[in-house]
């Protein structure tokens, strides 16, 4: 009965949905902000990559929100699972493909996360991508050696700090008087791996908290799963 | 005027660095969280008078709206960021082996609700909506019983649900106008949201906002997640978080949605909120879903008193929104102890009479009876829907009065029990001084509120008044002109 | 009229009414025989009972207030015979009017409720409240009829009463203009006056149980007394709604005798009412003609 | 002009189906997954807003400015959130499997019952019985004992 | 400072002393001097009460949310403040001496008895000092939860009673509130001025709707039908003297509030031109048959009653019928019946509570089947029942008479027999009712448990020996009052009542009270001479009866008190069907029905399910539009 009402409901949403689409005047979208932006972004911000110039400059209130988020997540994850507990018997090891392709993947991934990173501010990418290959590096060693255990002390000091050093590089600027994450330092040559101010930075730090997050995340998700 | 994003960056600093701190000594962990939102608190204080005259603009990253991101701080919005993080102070949800991640959890709600507060962006609004719903999840769950976690499971699917849906709508603003400003948006609403799709984005946001709202049908989480939070999250859910998603939805009406179709959905839903939430705490059998009900029908009279246009609304809205910010935490303060079954309060009064005359204070502010300001709160709430000659408003002035009557019941059936000459077989432990302490400066605050009636219904006039310009707000943001 | 006189009146009007009383009481007595086939009591009979009974050696008291209600039970009517004007006596017409009267005229049966009380005899008690129930039954019919004739007259003051009805000689009475409010007081008037077939609360037949057994001496001498007012007010009372009252002795004294005489000689060829019936008997007829006779005589 | 028809159908969609999901599973994963494939809708949307048929990436590689940029805000948002989803969808499963734990079942009727009957328990109210009351319906299965 | 400002403050004081003489004994008289001072203040607004002066109006005033709050007494307030206090002064005297000790003892706190008898007071004073709509509502609601405070010091059921209290009550203040916030959106102002001069213009609907509302909500206050269930057991459970004073005044703020609307302001004219729809009948017929069955249901519930506490509490609401029947007829008589009927009705209720509390004080029930005889061993306590029910009932010469008669022959005036009718009704019943109360207490048989009881003390004897003066007195020299009622009714609008001392002259019918109470004393002088006239008589003890022969021995229980009228009850009986009773219930388990359905609809399985469908519907309705 519940379902068939959800159809009824569904199908009218179909019909809603479908008005909407018809009505909307898919032709007089204008991203005057994007435009803007984009006309105006090398200047202002001097990231080669404006997508980059959005995510820290422009927007970085929204990113540092969203590595708050994340933080909150880990977070609230860990009060939700609580401690593993310690009789837990580990998943028995795995096989040596995995163990050796963990073993081989480990340094690529993290040079490939970093340099991800590193040059978010000029090439598709940035922090977000990289901090999960990051993620990827550090949590793949864990699937292969279930034993082995993360440690949690680093995780959550890299976790900390890199946050933190967020906020602080946005504080930095105010008591210049200038409002909270204006973009610090010399702007450089657009294009060049030292430019676009303090954002490189700020990439770093965001790299290394998404990294940190995610790993810690799916640890003690891992953890949680293999003690029951 | 910059140091206000302090309020936001130094509770979130805090709480990232609070596990290295409690590395370095635990006892500082402790304590820095309710100091640094004291200190929070006071930039929040000192800035206030500044606000009085006009409101301010901060512009983030020293970038002008549109193109970045904006806070625009007028009374209503400092108001409300002091009020998170006061209250969030007060209601401290730390307590046993997890002390360390509820706090980290209760930093993140002052610094994340303070931004919402201020926000001038519609994305970044979204953005601090979903941390303020993550950092929910965590403490409400954070009691770490199974229920507690199935409940939280549940609210976690209806509240993702609508936010999936918020965003949606914010798709549906921006491919119609190409700005998340609000400002800028309220310069463009008139022209390009004045249409169908711009009323879908209203719908849409409102439901996925309203979720956190207890907007009625989308509050079903309520009593359960209020019956298996610590009442302290609870009392935060419903006193400080539910308002902040409000005024997300009024700054929207306000600002980008002034329609009538706008304000009648609001209107419709929010009597819908009164009668089932009065109607179902009527039969509530113990004490923490009893107020969550009772926080359903009075997020209701709020809905409906904001649905009234012009600043009128506003004004009494924010009256009865700002009442139950005082009395909401206080009831569940006490529901800290007084959790379970209404049977079991039966002679309470004798064990802790302080506690039950709190009760009956709060109680009788709850229901408007003069002079106490839910009564002001209430009048002005009347007035103003029975001044717009509408069928349908003068309805909801009926279910509202209709509400309090049921109430009035309920509740004092519950504060005569405590009265009963012979206990019940099981008394509830009595109050911790703290969350006593707490509930007894609520209700002192009501109180002295009596007094200070005529002040504060002018302060709270002007800030209805400052906060339902949509010229001085585009005017103090002044978003570039774009081509 | 000057304060000498109308202390004169007051004095003499339950004076006379107490005489005319006692012929009352001879009457009823006299009409109960000879429907009995008996001669019945001597002209003086009423008389020598009173003063036997005040006479009388053993005389038992039960306190204060036994003594006190049959004080009431007389004072009280020989006030009410002050506020019904008799021919040439107004009295205190103009200051009470018929609602105070109807109300004095409770006072006596709140003294005797009060005596009876004290007494501690169960029987008493039922007694009482027999009589307070009957009180209730027919106080219903006769306060409408009050109200009727009063609305008619547009009055309460009875001298004013009288005097419309004089004028205009026989086709102004009361019972000319307002018949089925006379016949709904016709039918109340024998539960007014407490006589057979409405006598119930007194119990006569277990006398010996009763409650007027603890009514020795001066006590039923007192309720004697008291019963030749009752049966002088009623009678008067009807007579001046609805018969004209009476501008002179002589025509005056046929009519409140005939009130009295008609329907008691009618009455007691009924066996004796209970409680319940009494009521069902009063609420029924004398209230439906009484309403009847309210809605012709207000249009 | 059909290109974006499609993207639009598309994103649509993905709501669509992502609502549906929601409503008309009962396990609690399947829902979970369903809101993701919801917010993948709604970013969706959020990026075809502004989408312009042949705009390239608003990046300048070697100094050289194309002449038609894809609006970058969008981007930014997008990229936002996808990283709120994740942090949401990995409380959301830690939360499923706390649940799974405890109760053995993720199914969204028998959770409900389940969750109620245990509030009251906590809160001390006996259930309502009622002699013409129906036969108590089934409750979750017991895992007390063999959830281990 | 004016007079009243004076009066407020002292009567706030009157508050707070007992809050720090708390327990002690000095408590009751310390108040019990405050209230005289209080009555003394009203003094010097005497001139009120005897038309010479003009309003005295507060120096406060307070100007919330653009709203002018501000206070003035007038005679209305005054004849009523002067009730007020009154009760207030005698029931804490009354509360003074060894009632204090008892309560105190039996672990009762004797603070809060007297900060809340203050309170109700001090509420009640600022109700009647409102000087506009808003005040008096705040005045209402505090005068409600002020006597809700003190039922609620009684027992559970009283305390069960009042939460029933509460529920009405505020059910009732929404219905005000509602009603003068309809007034403000069309005049645009609380005043009552500004009321007064908008009523002209406004449609009948609208009439109706604030006359409907009004008349509701101040009606849950005064107990009319069908909102009187809370009352009777609320104020019976009440502490003694409380409920002495709640008896005497506090359902008559209902009125008073009444007056003010519905008679000052809306007008017993406009009333009469709000036709029923199809029916003959009025709006103002409407109310006075509400009235009228308020006179008559509760006066025989009043009658079945077997606690002698909730039969007084029963038969207040019965009298409160008569007061509000008596204004609604609006002339100068029976308005004046109406208003002096608050005056006697306060009086006689307080001396009757008072007296079924000594006896309660010296007894320790006020069962009516445990209790009897007790004349002998509390004379005056009798004395004062007796003419404390002799005023209830209505008959000379107490001053209950007087105010009744007023109404009557208002009545007849007008015309409404069957009105007339139904109030002889209540009174007849009341008669009953009230001749068991005393008979039950004080007369018939000794129970051998009291036989050493003594007489109340005098701490008790004195407030209800006053009070049994101010019922007799009234009732002789009806002017004392009728001077007050008459600046009333100037105040209030209503024409003016010519009156002497002995009571009213009128052409059709007048009445001296002089006259008749003095031949009634002269009759009973005849009475007792005519009495003692007889052989001396032999005085026997109170336990030596017969009855049928046989001495009735003190340890046989033969008390005829239960079901003390059976005859009526028998025919009767079945009509008291607890149809409002019914009522409330059938309205309770809707409710409760509802609100189940509404926890159900809380419960679903799938919360989502809810989500989409309000997405749909909204979004249907605002696309709808295009």
């Amino acid at each position: 009965m519940q379902r068939f009402t959800s159809a009824l409901f569904l199908l009218g949403l179909g019909v809603l949905i479908a008005a909407i689409f018809r009505n909307m005047d898919l032709a007089a979208s204008t991203p005057i902000v994007g435009d803007a932006i984009n006309a105006a972004a090398a200047q202002q911000v001097g990231a080669a990559n404006f997508v980059t110039s959005v995510v820290l400059g422009y927007r970085g209130f929204d990113t540092l929100m969203e590595l708050t988020i994340l933080f909150t997540a880990a977070t609230a994850g860990g009060l939700v699972l609580g401690k593993p507990r310690g009789d837990a018997r580990p998943d028995p090891e795995a096989g040596l493909v995995l163990r050796a392709g963990a073993d081989l993947f480990f340094p690529l991934l993290l040079v490939v996360g970093l340099y991800i990173i590193l040059h978010g501010h000029l090439t598709p990418g940035g922090g977000f991508q990289g901090g999960v290959i990051l993620a990827v590096a550090f949590f793949l060693p864990l699937l292969a050696r279930p034993g082995t255990p993360m440690s949690h002390r680093a995780v959550s000091l890299i976790e900390g700090l890199a946050g933190a050093s967020f906020i602080v590089i946005g504080l930095l600027a105010m008591p210049e008087g200038q409002a909270f994450l204006t973009p610090l330092l010399d702007k450089g040559q657009l294009g060049s791996l030292l430019s676009a101010g303090s954002l490189p930075l700020l990439y770093i730090a965001v790299g290394l908290k998404v990294g940190s997050e995610l790993a810690g995340l799916l640890a003690q998700l891992a953890a949680t799963e293999a003690s029951d | 005027m910059n140091e206000l994003v302090l309020m936001v960056a130094l509770p979130l600093l805090t709480a990232f660095l609070l596990p290295v701190i409690d590395r370095l000594s635990s006892l500082a962990a402790r304590w820095i969280g309710p100091l640094v939102l004291l200190l929070t608190a006071i930039i929040g204080l000192s800035a206030w008078s500044q606000t009085g005259s006009g409101a301010i603009t901060i512009e983030l990253g020293n970038f002008r709206p549109p193109l970045g991101i904006d806070l625009y701080v007028d009374q209503l919005a400092l108001l409300f960021a002091l009020a998170v993080t006061l209250g969030t102070l007060l209601l401290w949800p730390a307590e046993g082996e997890q002390r360390l991640r509820q706090s980290t959890l209760a930093l993140l709600l002052a610094g994340s609700g303070s931004g919402l507060a201020l926000s001038g962006d519609l994305f970044n609004i979204y953005v601090l909506y979903e941390l303020i719903a993550v950092v929910s999840y965590g403490l409400a769950a954070s009691r770490g019983t199974a229920a507690g976690q199935a409940a939280t499971l549940r609210y976690l699917i209806v509240s993702a649900f609508g936010a999936a849906l918020a965003l949606a709508g914010i798709a549906l603003v921006y491919q119609a106008t190409g700005t998340l400003n609000l400002a800028q948006l309220a310069q463009l609403a008139p022209t390009q949201l004045n249409n169908g799709q711009g009323l879908a984005a209203f719908v849409l946001m409102l439901v996925g906002f309203g979720v956190k709202a207890e907007l009625f049908p989308v509050n079903t989480w309520v009593p359960e997640v209020y019956a298996t939070a610590p009442a302290r999250v609870a009392g935060l859910l419903a006193g400080v978080v539910s308002k902040l998603a409000l005024l997300i939805i009024v700054r929207l009406l306000i600002l980008l949605f002034p329609q009538p179709e706008a304000l009648t959905v609001m209107l419709v839903l929010g009597i819908l909120g009164v009668l089932t939430g009065e109607l179902a705490a009527w039969r509530a059998r113990d004490f923490n879903r009893m107020l969550a009900f009772s926080s359903i029908g009075q997020l209701g009279i709020m809905f409906i008193a904001f649905s009234i246009p012009g600043k009128a609304g506003v004004f009494a809205g924010l009256a009865v929104a700002l009442h139950h910010l005082v009395v909401k935490p206080a009831l569940f303060l006490l529901a800290q102890r007084w959790g379970g079954s209404l049977e079991h309060l039966a002679g309470v009064a004798k064990g802790s009479p302080l506690a039950a005359a709190l009760f009956i204070l709060l109680a009788l502010s709850l229901i408007g009876v003069p002079p106490l300001p839910g009564f002001w709160a209430k009048l002005l709430v009347m007035i103003h829907l029975l001044e717009q000659q509408s069928s349908l408003y003068a309805l909801g002035a009926w279910i509202i009065m209709a509400g309090a009557a049921l109430e009035a019941n309920y509740l004092f059936r519950v504060a005569s029990s405590f009265y009963r000459r012979e206990a019940a077989a099981t008394p509830p432990a009595a109050h911790r001084t703290g969350d006593l302490a707490g509930a007894s400066l609520l209700g002192a605050a009501l109180a002295a509120a009596v007094f200070l009636i005529v002040p504060l219904a002018d302060r709270i006039e002007a800030m209805a008044g400052q906060a339902a310009d949509r010229d001085h707000y585009i005017q103090t943001v002044n978003p570039e002109p774009l081509p | 009229m000057n304060l000498s006189e109308l202390l004169i009146e007051l004095l003499l009007m339950p004076l006379v009414a107490f005489v005319i009383g006692l012929g009352m009481v001879l009457m009823m007595r006299k009409i109960a025989a000879r429907l009995g086939r008996r001669i019945g009591p001597p002209l003086l009979q009423p008389i020598y009972d009173i003063i036997k009974l005040y006479g009388k050696r053993t005389q038992i008291s039960h306190g204060l207030i036994h003594e006190i209600g049959i004080i009431m039970a007389v004072g009280g009517y020989v006030a009410a015979e002050t506020l019904l004007p008799v021919p040439g006596m107004n009295g205190l017409a103009d200051k009470g009017g018929v609602i105070t009267l109807a109300y004095v005229m409770m006072i006596p049966s709140l003294g005797m409720a009060l005596g009876v009380g004290q007494c501690a005899n169960p029987n008493g008690s039922i007694g009482i409240s027999r009589a307070l129930t009957a009180m209730l039954a027919y106080d219903i019919p006769f306060i409408l009829v009050i109200f009727g004739a009063a609305y008619v007259y547009g009055t309460t003051n009875l001298a004013d009463i009288i005097a419309i009805q004089q004028q205009q000689g026989v086709s102004g009475w009361g019972l000319m203009q307002m018949p089925l409010l006379a016949l709904a007081g016709m039918l109340a008037l024998p539960a007014v006056m407490g006589k057979q077939p409405f006598e119930i609360y007194i119990a006569p037949a277990e006398i010996a149980t009763g409650p007027m057994v603890e009514m020795s001496g001066k006590f039923m001498g007192g309720l004697f007394v008291m019963q030749c007012f009752q049966l002088y007010t009623a009678g008067v009372l009807y007579t001046t709604l609805f018969l004209g009252g009476g501008a002179y002795w002589i025509t005056f004294l046929p009519k409140i005798y005939a009130v009295v005489a008609i329907p008691m000689a009618a009455a007691m060829l009924f066996p004796r009412y209970r409680t319940e019936d009494v009521i069902r008997l009063m609420w029924k007829w004398p209230v439906l003609v009484g309403l009847m006779g309210l809605a012709v005589a207000m249009k | 002009m059909d290109t974006i028809i499609i993207l639009y159908t598309g994103a649509f969609g993905l709501i669509f189906i992502g609502i549906a999901g929601i409503v008309l599973s009962r396990h609690l994963v399947r829902i979970i997954f369903a809101i993701g494939l919801l917010e993948a809708g709604a970013n969706l949307l959020l990026l075809l807003a502004t989408w312009r048929d042949g705009a390239s990436a608003p990046i300048i590689v070697g100094g050289r400015v194309p002449a038609l940029m894809a609006d970058p805000v969008p981007q930014a948002l997008v990229l936002t959130a996808i990283v709120i989803g994740v942090g949401i969808l990995a409380l959301a499963l830690s939360l499923a499997l706390r649940v799974q734990h405890a109760w053995g079942t993720l199914d969204m009727r028998a959770i409900r019952l389940r969750l109620e009957e245990e509030i009251d328990d906590a809160a001390g109210i006996e259930p309502p019985t009622s002699a013409d009351a129906p036969a108590p319906r089934p409750t979750a299965p017991a895992t007390r004992e063999g959830g281990a | 400072m004016t007079p009243l400002d004076q009066l407020l403050l002292l009567s706030a004081l009157t508050v707070v002393v007992p809050l720090f003489t708390g327990n002690r004994r000095i408590t009751g008289p310390l108040a019990t001097l405050l209230y005289t001072g209080q009555g003394l203040l009203l003094l010097r607004m005497a001139g009120l009460g005897y038309g010479s002066e003009t309003p005295v109006s507060s120096a406060v005033s307070l100007q919330v949310l653009g709203l002018e709050l501000h206070w003035r007494f007038d005679a209305l307030s005054w004849f009523f403040a002067l009730i007020t206090i009154g009760a207030g002064l005698l029931s804490s005297w009354f509360a003074s001496g060894e009632w204090a000790q008892r309560y105190r003892d039996s672990g009762s706190s004797l603070r809060l008895f007297h900060a809340a008898l203050a309170l109700n007071v001090f509420t009640m004073l600022v109700l009647l000092a409102s000087g506009e709509l808003l005040s008096l509502f705040i005045g209402w609601e505090l005068v409600s939860w002020a006597s809700f405070l003190m039922m609620s010091l009684g027992s559970n059921t009283a305390l069960r009673y009042a939460m029933r209290y509460v529920t009405y009550a505020f059910a009732g203040a929404m219905a005000v509130l509602m009603g003068l916030v309809l007034v403000y959106t069309r005049t645009g102002s609380f005043e009552f001025q500004a009321f007064r001069d908008a009523v002209p213009s406004m449609d009948a609907d609208t009439v109706w709707l604030l006359f409907g509302l009004f008349a509701a909500g101040f009606g849950v206050k005064m107990a009319l039908l069908p909102f009187h269930l809370w009352q009777a057991k609320a104020y019976a459970e009440t502490p003694g003297p409380g409920a002495a004073f709640l008896g005497a005044i506090s359902s008559r703020m209902g009125l008073f509030a009444m007056i003010v609307v519905l008679v000052q302001i809306i007008g017993v004219a406009r009333l009469v031109e709000l036709p029923v729809p199809f029916t003959f009948l009025s709006g103002r017929d409407l109310l006075a048959w509400v009235a009228v069955f308020t006179i008559i249901f509760p006066t025989f519930t009043a009658l079945r009653q077997h606690d002698a506490r909730r039969l007084l509490a029963w038969h207040g609401i019965g009298q409160g019928g008569y007061m509000l029947l008596g204004i609604l007829i609006a002339d100068d008589l029976g308005s004046a019946g109406g208003l002096m009927h608050v005056f006697n009705h306060a009086t006689y209720q307080a001396v009757l509570f008072m007296s079924v509390t000594a006896v309660i004080h010296r007894t320790g029930t006020s069962d009516l089947n445990k209790l009897g005889g007790l004349v002998a061993r509390m004379p005056l306590s009798f004395l004062a029942m007796l003419i404390g029910i002799i005023g209830l009932a209505g008959l000379p010469p107490m001053n209950g008479f007087v105010s009744k008669w007023l109404v009557y022959r208002a009545l007849i005036l007008e015309g409404s027999p069957l009105l007339f009718l139904g109030a002889v009704i209540g009174t007849l019943g009341t008669i009953l009712s009230v001749y068991k109360l005393i008979h039950n207490t004080f007369l018939g048989q000794l129970r051998l448990e009291h036989v050493d009881i003594e007489e109340a003390p005098s701490s008790m004897l004195w407030p209800m020996m006053i009070l049994s003066t101010v019922v007799f007195v009234t009732g002789y020299f009806p002017g004392l009052v009728l001077d007050w009622i008459a600046s009333v009714q100037a105040a209030v609008g209503l024409p003016v009542l010519a009156h002497h001392l002995g009571g009213v002259h009128i052409d059709k019918g007048g009445l001296d009270m002089i006259w008749v109470v003095s031949v009634l004393l002269a009759g009973f002088g005849v009475g007792a001479l005519v009495f003692l006239s007889g052989n001396r008589s032999k005085r026997v003890h109170q336990l030596d009866n017969y009855a049928g022969g046989h001495f009735l021995t003190a340890d046989t229980r033969y008390q005829y008190s239960d079901n003390f009228y059976p005859g009526l009850m028998h025919l009767i009986g079945p009509w008291y069907r607890k149809s409002f009773r019914w009522l409330e219930g059938g309205f309770v388990s809707t409710v409760d029905t509802v609100s189940q359905l509404m926890q159900g609809l809380y419960r679903h399985t799938h919360p989502a399910f809810y989500l989409l469908a309000v997405v749909v519907f909204a979004l249907s309705w605002v696309m709808g539009g295009d």
